[in-house]
């Protein structure tokens, strides 16, 4: 256990509320508990501190410090949770934050959340390492120097009211803000200069459905997609299951139908039309690969079908050319029509044309008010790449008096623009918001860092009349200050986050209340606090008729160049701000397993051609003055030819930092080299063109160069069928994941099923440990699960799992307790992917147990394989008998010398030292937890009152854990699913992990069986 | 003839060694057994006094032990809730009290100077109003029981199904400086939960897991 | 009384006459020695200073041994980390080295154990050294399951001794306790055997050598031996009965260190006929290195007469004998997997002969069976530099054998998603010279201070000179 | 016996053993002989016993086997009986091993520390060989003049057509020449 370094002390408790208790209900920030919250977190419960220890063998002296006045409802030693709102992107997920000792240490998912659903994406996982992140900023800086609050403030103020008079532009950029309240302040602050402009920068931005919205329905909104309403869904290269605007909610969403059962064997038919391997193509039924510059044409295509079996043909049909043939297209379109009403079409292209096309289909398929909607709409993408644009132009013409920034790197995010980086200098004033010292930060003149998320009070309003509230859950552990708190500082009516949080409630939301809310102001925000999130009357937008004649036919775009490039987003890097993070860049990307930096994605036979392997440095370049850099390729299975893909949000300032994670010794590679960053920043490939920021970019010339730099991929080989030329006769494939298809599910819901030679039931010795109490078991649907990677950071922050490192995972010495197995079986079209978790199994006959000469890893009573970390000697004798290949081994001293950063760790787990072996746990603690807290209320433990860590944070709700002995439970439910089978079921070793075979919705029969 | 004699002196020596390594066995610890451990404390808080004497149950002050795994050092306005009228030993007070009758004025106030240190950890003054400016700070108590990282008790568990605090503290309330009573090893955790799954904990059937997983995870 | 006559009988057959004899077997000692030349040609070596050669020898291997200190040292300050494993491969040359080096100590024990109870005399001149290299090999050996451990300062562990824990034991199911045990009875019951086959010659020592620090130790090891009959008698009672137990212990230790693969479930260890292959395998590599330290040493030490040629060509044939069990065991193998039917281990087969560590397996294949086939024919059989190839090449082979065992069974197992390479680290190669280094330097060292060859049990195999036989007559006379 | 003894030394086996019959046919009383190394043939020439240390051997050995297979039944089923890999508490086939080689172990102890204890063998015992080369190349046949027709000469002559290298009376203090 560590201190809770100094610095949290000095901050001042003005500022600050109390968060409410979930359980105990709401507790106001009065003045007393201001200062029990201090004490709180200086105490921390039992923070021990290690005294010197004098001689005689004697344990060293540990003082426990109580607190002096002991807070309400602060019990040392207990997980809190605090409901509250993710702010990893503006998507705002529901958040749960599980707090021990005034500690944020598990985001979890709000279970009643309407979008999350009690799902919670990697990235939002990962906040807490981010909070305790020792690199942050402590303070405000001026000029680059480390400064005061008030001096700072002062100098602002002045060179504010300097600006006023000249009358000069002010210009306030940030990314998409969901907070209505912040939306406000910003209003109210910048409305005091007569020419100030508030530019929301989307760095991945939809602004192109917003232009077309803006044209079709003469209002300028992102729609609210509702796929659970979708039975028929067409995807063009839209990443909606990874990255795309609302991952967790469409997850959850997607996933929620694609649970055929006995009774009623149906789910969604979804097709993916895209030119890169994406995760959402991965687990569509139909993959369908086309070069990125058909896209266009399909879709009017599609669109012309659709429109003509709507009976309003378009009068110029479209040229008929293109990979995809036109009974294809006509199928597709007859397959949308058939279930109008119940169809939607989403496209992720930047080309407004393209778009319009899109809402033509979704009008003529009745999707509007059904499939999507424009009445509530999202406000998760408010992106408009028409004011960027112009930003840049008045930049570069040095017509702006005062820039600010906050939460994006304009500099590194509009690396496309050269000159920007000068035009900035040029400012007057240009003030940051950012916690660390990015690229637009370290130009700024003053530099006014924002609280982390977990620290400072906020709301969002995600969708129309959804409004959650963000509550901070732990002091500002810097010297920091929320954006709202500066404004209104400069602005000179001080107030704090929390006050004005509540007075803009008490204005504007609290009158939207709906009836059957309390009508006492105090109780409806204590519930909405309590709960996190409140309903309320959509504000009223005013949504024209469709307006179907805007639709003009698009013109052929033809490719220049022999490569076409698309920028995009891993689905564990959103954008830069999570540039810092180490558990996101070692999460293994959901496709190409990749940890640790971008690399170009190049087509199997382009590198064949180019005679490219994984790991070839090649030079990327969009002509001769166009941008160009260097990075890795990855030959990437399932990309269309003549496509490189690189992921943005890469290459950021200050990466350089983790140079030094992971173990040092004599033949380790660095986790970045000499004067590099981690990954390249491929942004500078951004063009806008047409008024929209443009991720595809073609005429790109790739050529190979001599150097090499080793990719760090957790899976080096990819298939279920072994290489041919070992591959024995009639085993070539591999029932690891089993498959069938809906209409032979239909037939047979035991369709797929693998025969082997074996009787499970046969013992070689009698049964000799009956599982009289608990029995746990989990079973995983591999037809929900997508892959996102969720659980692998739940597992990783529940855990106290150690980041080791670009070596070390280059040597396959990853210590992910939860990975996910990607396969790609087949070929071309009918190609599938299959994702499929894998953590240890919990054998009943584990071949681990048997040959750990010491007992460090046995059978409990309720079915679990322990694992003793403090008697393993480390043989790895049993990583080696491990049929599934799931345990971890400390192979080195794992570091936890960032005193700051080991406040993360877990307190109920174990932190591992080097040298024994490790493995999943099926989150034990949580399950002897669980029963102590039924034990002392006397009560059975309930079904479901125990959630390991990678159940709860689920987005596809895939995950089903529970007591197998409990006839009620759900796990017993889905143990008697005819989908269930479990991996190596002939080893016999008789896992206590059960998988549900994956369905997809096709004609022809399954694969394996 | 000297052979013999030599191997008779060795004989003796030999039960002269083994008499005294067995005679030493009984006082002989293993390295990390802290048995009988009892450090002084920043305030000399006697617990023969408090749980012995005056009879204050166990979980009046360790309140979090039903609720938490860890029993829970009370936080110094625990003390204060009698300590804000009993600041010195009784004895002393009635003596004064009874002074201050026969002389008639009113009794002044006696602060023994081990409470003296409390009222200034939560930066009291005279009549425990709060000092301006000065903030509270933690009693720096030194930790008895100590059990490595990897072993995890679970105060709520045990209390919650009548283990009785003595069962492993031992006779606090006749301890004036409070003392590790028992030798905290696995051996005998595990033996007391073989014992409680045997006879069960006053009179009730319980079930004490020996699972590694229970302790270690 | 008819006993006693039935004594006197026995002595009163006559001796076979030396060409007799010749014709019964060959000679198995050279130069026509007498008890006395035996006991100097072996002595004096040791009483001379060391050569020249012996000094070159013993700095080169100290300076390996050193180079291996280093490594492991490193590696035990840093981790396990420091080899090329992962989490796949979790063994590779730690365990591989361990497995080459237990193999190596059998033919000590084999040569003069089991000889000995085939009263195959011309062991005498041999079983000395190679129950020596048994010992040393398996020093060698013993250290890798303790270095290879994530924390060998925990090692003790293994024993099952009584404790605070409640008292938590040992778990005896798992084969690799089984080792524990087995080598270290090894270990002790070589070196018990070694040293009983010691004292007599340490008397001799003790009795030729004059006042001083050898004839003070000599006299102290050798417990007081005067080479009474009756405690001959019992000596060789004594010395039966450690053979008697020393040759299942030799077939016991590589069987339970075959479990260590065939009790596991990996496809390419989960095997029944490892424990005999095992075996074989062990025997072959020992006999391969004997062979080689023995050519060495006959010659450093010009021991030519008493390693003659005889001895090395009929090391040959038990090698060649062994080499094509192997080679059997290495067909059998195949034809398991290809018969059983199961399709994950038909893959690892197929994956051993053509997969990314082919080139290790057809290493093993041709240095183990295919080169030693030239042993049939006699004249290489007794052309002692070739003998020296063949037994260098078997020592490689049977290192691969290892290798491939151990790594291709591993590198790619059940879920194609967790296959990985393995490339040893030079911390890993270092440590695998170490090990020779201490083998070697142990060797020398025992060449310098202790009789190479066993001089009382040669002595009993000299050849009587020829004599007229007086005493019969004598007899006659008496009579 | 007597403290007068006689000392005949051969130089070769044959003739030691030779002498030794002979000399036991005659009835002689044999204190003991002293050879370089075990001369086959010898024990029975001198009327030895088989050694009874085989017995002690197989008793060492069973202690060791029956023994650990009973520590393995109670540490794996009575005193801590922990579930590892679903096996049964006590399984005879994965306790033989250690059994057997814990059996070696101790009748390989048991069986030379017999030797030495009998033979009484013990580190820095003080060696008195007969004469210096019966550690060498010497053998020494010990006679004790004990009974009263003993007549040197006649032994002597007795002993010549054996090669006698050499004939030695020697009196000797009780202790024995060992």
């Amino acid at each position: 256990m560590t201190q809770i370094p100094d610095n949290s002390r000095t901050n001042n408790a003005d500022s600050h509320g109390q968060p409410a208790v979930l359980e105990t209900g709401g507790v106001f920030g009065d003045e007393s508990s201001t200062i029990n919250r201090r004490r709180f977190l200086e105490a921390a419960g039992f923070s021990i501190s290690l005294a010197a220890l004098t001689g005689c063998g004697r344990a060293p002296v540990e003082t426990a410090l109580p607190f002096p006045i002991q807070p309400v409802g602060a019990i040392p030693g207990r997980f809190q949770d605090y409901a509250s709102t993710c702010a990893g992107c503006p998507t705002a997920c529901g958040l749960l934050v599980g707090t021990r000792d005034g500690r944020p240490l598990k985001m979890e998912g709000l279970p009643e959340h309407p979008l999350s659903r009690g799902g919670l994406c990697a990235v939002g996982q990962a906040l807490p390492i981010g909070l305790y992140d020792s690199h942050r900023l402590t303070g405000p800086l001026s000029a680059g120097k480390s400064s005061e609050w008030a001096s700072v403030d002062q100098e602002i103020i002045q060179a504010f009211s300097q600006i006023k008079e000249q009358k000069k532009a002010v210009r306030f950029v940030t990314p998409t803000i969901t907070s209505p309240t912040l939306q406000a302040n910003i209003d109210a602050f910048l409305a005091q200069f007569e020419n100030a402009k508030h530019v929301v920068f989307d760095a991945i931005s939809s602004s192109a459905i917003l232009d077309a919205h803006e044209q079709t329905h003469g209002v300028r909104v992102l729609p609210h997609y509702l796929l659970d309403k979708a039975k028929v869904l067409i995807s063009f290269g839209a990443d909606f299951l990874g990255t795309w605007i609302s991952p967790v909610e469409f997850t959850a969403a997607w996933s929620s139908r694609r649970a055929p059962t006995e009774e009623y064997p149906e789910m969604s038919y979804h097709v993916q039309i895209e030119s890169r391997m994406s995760l959402t193509g991965s687990n569509a039924d139909r993959r369908v690969t086309i070069a990125p510059n058909e896209q266009h044409l399909v879709l009017s295509r599609l669109a012309h079908e659709v429109a003509s079996l709507a009976g309003k043909p378009l009068e110029n049909s479209p040229p008929l050319e293109g990979s995809l043939a036109d009974t294809e297209i006509a199928s597709l379109a007859r397959k949308l029509w058939e279930a109008r009403g119940e169809s939607l079409v989403l496209c992720d292209s930047q080309d407004k044309a393209t778009q319009v096309a899109v809402n033509l289909i979704n009008h003529h398929l009745e999707g509007y008010g059904k499939t999507l909607d424009v009445k509530r709409p999202s406000n998760q993408r408010q992106g408009s790449d028409r004011d960027v644009q112009q930003l840049v132009e008045e930049l570069e013409a040095d017509q702006v008096g005062a820039l600010l920034v906050a939460d994006v790197d304009l500099l590194h995010d509009l690396a496309s623009c050269q000159t920007l980086a000068d035009a900035v200098g040029r400012i007057p004033l240009t003030i940051s918001f950012s916690q660390r010292e990015d690229e637009f930060a370290s130009l700024a003149k003053f530099v006014c860092p924002d609280h982390h998320v977990l620290e400072s009070w906020s709301d969002a309003e995600p969708i129309g009349g959804l409004i959650s509230l963000a509550q901070p859950t732990i002091r500002p552990l810097r010297e920091t200050r929320a954006v709202l708190e500066s404004l209104a500082v400069w602005s000179d009516r001080p107030t704090t986050a929390y006050e004005a949080l509540q007075s803009h409630w008490k204005k504007t939301i609290f009158p939207r209340r709906q009836k059957e809310a309390s009508a006492q102001f105090v109780k409806f925000w204590e519930q909405s606090l309590r709960e996190g999130f409140v309903e309320v009357e959509a504000a009223k937008s005013v949504v024209g008729d469709f307006k179907a004649g805007e639709v003009k036919p698009l013109a052929q775009q033809t490719a220049t160049g022999d490569f076409s490039l698309i920028l995009y987003t891993k689905v564990s890097m959103p954008d830069s701000r999570h540039s810092h993070n180490p558990w996101l860049h070692e999460l293994p990307d959901p496709i190409s397993k990749v940890t640790w930096g971008n690399y170009v994605c190049v087509s199997p036979s382009d590198a064949k051609e180019l005679g490219l392997v994984d790991g070839d440095i090649v030079k990327v370049s969009a002509g001769d003055e166009g941008p160009q850099l260097e990075l890795p390729a990855l030959v990437q299975t399932g990309q269309h030819d003549g496509v490189l893909a690189i992921a943005l949000a890469y290459g950021c300032k200050g990466t350089d930092r983790f140079a030094k994670i992971g173990p040092q010794w004599f033949e380790a590679r660095p986790t970045v080299l000499e004067n590099e960053l981690l990954g390249k920043n491929a942004a500078a490939f951004v063009e806008f063109r047409d008024g929209a920021q443009q991720y595809l970019r073609s005429g790109v010339t790739l050529s190979k160069t001599s150097k090499r730099r080793d990719l760090a991929t957790t899976q080096l080989y990819n298939s279920l069928e072994v290489p041919a030329e070992v591959a024995p006769h009639g085993a070539e494939r591999r029932d690891i994941v089993q498959h069938t298809t809906l209409n032979a599910f239909a037939k047979d819901t035991h369709a797929g099923a693998v025969e082997h030679h074996f009787d499970g039931d046969t013992q070689l010795w009698p049964e000799d440990h009956p599982k009289t109490g608990h029995a746990w078991g989990m079973v995983i649907d591999l037809n929900k699960c997508t892959g996102c990677s969720a659980c692998v950071i739940a597992c990783q922050s529940e855990n106290n799992v150690p980041v080791v490192g670009y070596d070390e995972v280059r040597r396959q010495r990853e210590m992910h307790w939860m990975r996910i197995d990607r396969y790609y079986t087949g070929e071309g079209e009918d190609m599938d992917v299959d994702h499929q978790p894998m953590m240890c199994q919990h054998c009943d006959n584990a071949p681990c147990e048997t040959v750990c000469p010491v007992l460090a890893t046995v059978h409990s009573s309720e079915g679990l394989n322990e694992q003793v970390y403090n008697r393993c000697v480390g043989t790895r004798y049993c990583a080696n008998n491990c049929p599934y290949k799931v345990r971890r081994f400390n192979w080195f001293k794992y570091e936890h010398d960032d005193t700051l950063q080991n406040l993360v760790l877990n307190p109920e787990v174990t932190v591992r030292s080097r040298g024994v072996m490790e493995k999943c746990s099926m989150c034990v603690q949580r399950i002897e937890a669980g029963k102590v807290e039924a034990r002392s209320q006397g009560l059975p433990v309930a079904d479901g009152a125990i959630q390991t860590a990678c159940q709860q944070s689920c987005p596809a709700n895939a995950i089903v854990f529970g007591d197998i002995n409990d006839q009620e439970s759900k796990i017993y439910e889905a143990l008697e699913n005819p989908r269930r089978y479990r991996v190596l079921e002939e080893l016999n070793v008789r896992p206590s992990v059960s998988y549900l075979r994956v369905v997809k919705n096709r004609d022809e029969e399954s694969h394996s069986g | 003839m000297q052979q013999r004699v030599t191997t008779i002196v060795l004989l003796i020596g030999l039960c002269f060694g083994l008499s005294l390594l067995v005679s030493a066995m009984g006082t002989w610890r293993l390295p990390d057994n802290q048995q009988g451990y009892a450090p002084k404390q920043p305030i000399a808080y006697s617990h023969r006094l408090h749980a012995g004497e005056l009879q204050i149950d166990c979980k009046f002050c360790h309140s979090a032990s039903e609720s938490s795994r860890h029993a829970g050092i009370p936080s110094a306005d625990v003390c204060m809730k009698c300590h804000r009228y009993v600041t010195a030993p009784f004895d002393v007070m009635q003596q004064e009290m009874k002074l201050a009758d026969k002389e008639k004025r009113k009794p002044e106030m006696i602060v023994s100077e081990e409470l003296q240190k409390l009222y200034d950890a939560l930066a009291l003054d005279e009549n425990f109003q709060p000092i301006e400016g000065a903030t509270p700070q933690s009693i720096p108590w030194v930790r008895v029981h100590n059990l490595p990282d990897y072993a995890r008790f679970n105060h709520q568990a045990h209390v919650t199904v009548g283990v009785s605090c003595q069962k492993c503290h031992g006779p606090v309330e006749t301890m004036e400086r409070v003392r590790q009573h028992a030798t905290l090893s696995m051996g005998w955790c595990v033996n007391c939960h073989r014992d409680a799954t045997r006879e069960g904990i006053n009179g009730r059937k319980v079930h004490a897991s020996t699972n590694c997983s229970v302790c270690h995870h | 009384m008819v006993e006693s006559e039935k004594d006197l009988q026995t002595p009163a057959v006559p001796a076979p006459s030396p060409d007799e004899m010749a014709k019964l077997r060959p000679t198995l000692i050279t130069g026509g020695k007498v008890p006395a030349d035996v006991t100097r040609d072996i002595c004096t070596p040791l009483e001379r200073g060391p050569t020249g050669l012996w000094w070159g020898a013993f700095s080169l291997s100290l300076t390996v041994l050193t180079i291996g200190v280093v490594a492991v040292t490193y590696q035990i300050a840093m981790g396990i980390g420091t080899w090329g494993l992962n989490r796949t491969v979790g063994w590779a040359f730690d365990i591989t080295n361990f497995v080459f080096w237990v193999g190596i100590g059998h033919a000590g024990t084999l040569i003069s154990a089991v000889l000995f109870l085939f009263r195959q005399k011309w062991r005498t001149s041999v079983n000395r050294a190679a129950e020596a290299m048994t010992l040393f090999a398996v020093v060698c050996a013993g250290l890798f399951p303790v270095i290879h451990m994530g924390r060998p300062w925990l090692a003790f562990w293994m024993a099952p001794y009584p404790n605070m824990r409640g008292s938590l034991w040992v778990n005896f199911k798992s084969p690799l306790l089984w080792d524990v045990f087995a080598i270290s009875t090894y270990l002790l019951i070589s070196a018990v055997f070694w040293y009983v086959g010691l004292i007599p010659d340490l008397a001799t020592i003790r009795d030729r050598s004059k006042p001083g620090l050898r004839k003070r130790l000599s006299g102290l090891f050798s417990l007081g031996w005067n080479g009474s009959a009756r405690t001959w008698h019992r000596y060789e009672t004594v010395y039966l009965l450690l053979a008697g137990i020393a040759t299942p212990l030799v077939f016991s230790v590589h069987t339970i260190v075959s479990m260590d693969f065939a009790t596991a479930v990996i496809p390419g260890w989960h095997t029944t006929i490892f424990p005999p292959y095992f075996v074989a395998g062990a025997i072959f590599s020992g006999l391969a290195m004997v062979l080689t330290l023995m050519i060495i040493a006959r010659k450093v030490m010009q021991l030519e007469n008493y390693i003659t040629v005889l001895h090395i060509e009929r090391m040959c044939k038990l090698m060649l004998s062994m080499g094509c069990i192997v080679g059997l065991a290495y067909g059998t193998e195949f034809f398991i997997a290809a018969f059983s039917g199961n399709p994950y281990e038909q893959f690892v087969f197929f994956n051993r002969a053509l997969g990314p560590f082919s080139w290790a397996y057809w290493t093993m294949v041709s240095c183990n069976v295919l080169v030693p086939q030239v042993l049939w024919f006699r004249p290489i059989r007794r052309n002692i530099v070739l003998v020296f190839v063949v037994s260098i090449f078997v020592n490689i082979g049977m290192w691969f054998e290892r290798f491939v065992i151990i790594v291709t069974s591993l590198h790619r197992d059940f879920l194609p998603s967790s296959w990985a390479d393995y490339t040893p680290t030079t911390v890993e190669v270092a440590t695998l010279l170490g090990s020779f280094g201490l083998f070697f330097t142990l060797f020398l060292l025992f060449c310098r201070f202790i009789p190479v060859i066993a001089i009382a049990e040669v002595k009993g195999v000299l050849e009587k000179p020829r004599r007229d036989l007086k005493h019969d007559s004598a007899q006659g006379d008496a009579a | 016996m007597s403290d007068r003894l006689l000392l005949a030394t051969f130089e070769q086996e044959d003739d030691l053993l030779a002498a030794t019959s002979e000399v036991r046919r005659r009835g002689h009383k044999i204190v003991d002989v002293y050879t370089p190394y075990a001369v086959h043939g010898l024990d029975r020439a001198m009327g030895l016993k088989a050694s009874r240390l085989t017995w002690v051997c197989f008793i060492c050995g069973m202690i060791g086997a029956l023994g650990m297979l009973w520590f393995e039944h109670w540490v794996g089923s009575v005193t801590w009986p922990i579930d590892v890999g679903g096996k049964p508490w006590n399984s005879l086939p994965s306790n033989v091993p250690v059994a057997f080689e814990s059996a070696v172990l101790l009748a390989g102890f048991g069986s030379v520390f017999a030797l030495l204890a009998v033979s009484r063998l013990f580190p820095g015992k003080q060696a008195h060989p007969v004469i210096e080369r019966v550690t060498d190349d010497r053998f020494v046949l010990v006679l004790d003049e004990a009974d009263a027709q003993f007549d040197v000469s006649q032994v002597k002559a007795m002993l010549m057509p054996f090669n006698l290298v050499e004939l030695e009376e020697r009196v000797v203090s009780a202790g024995g020449t060992h």
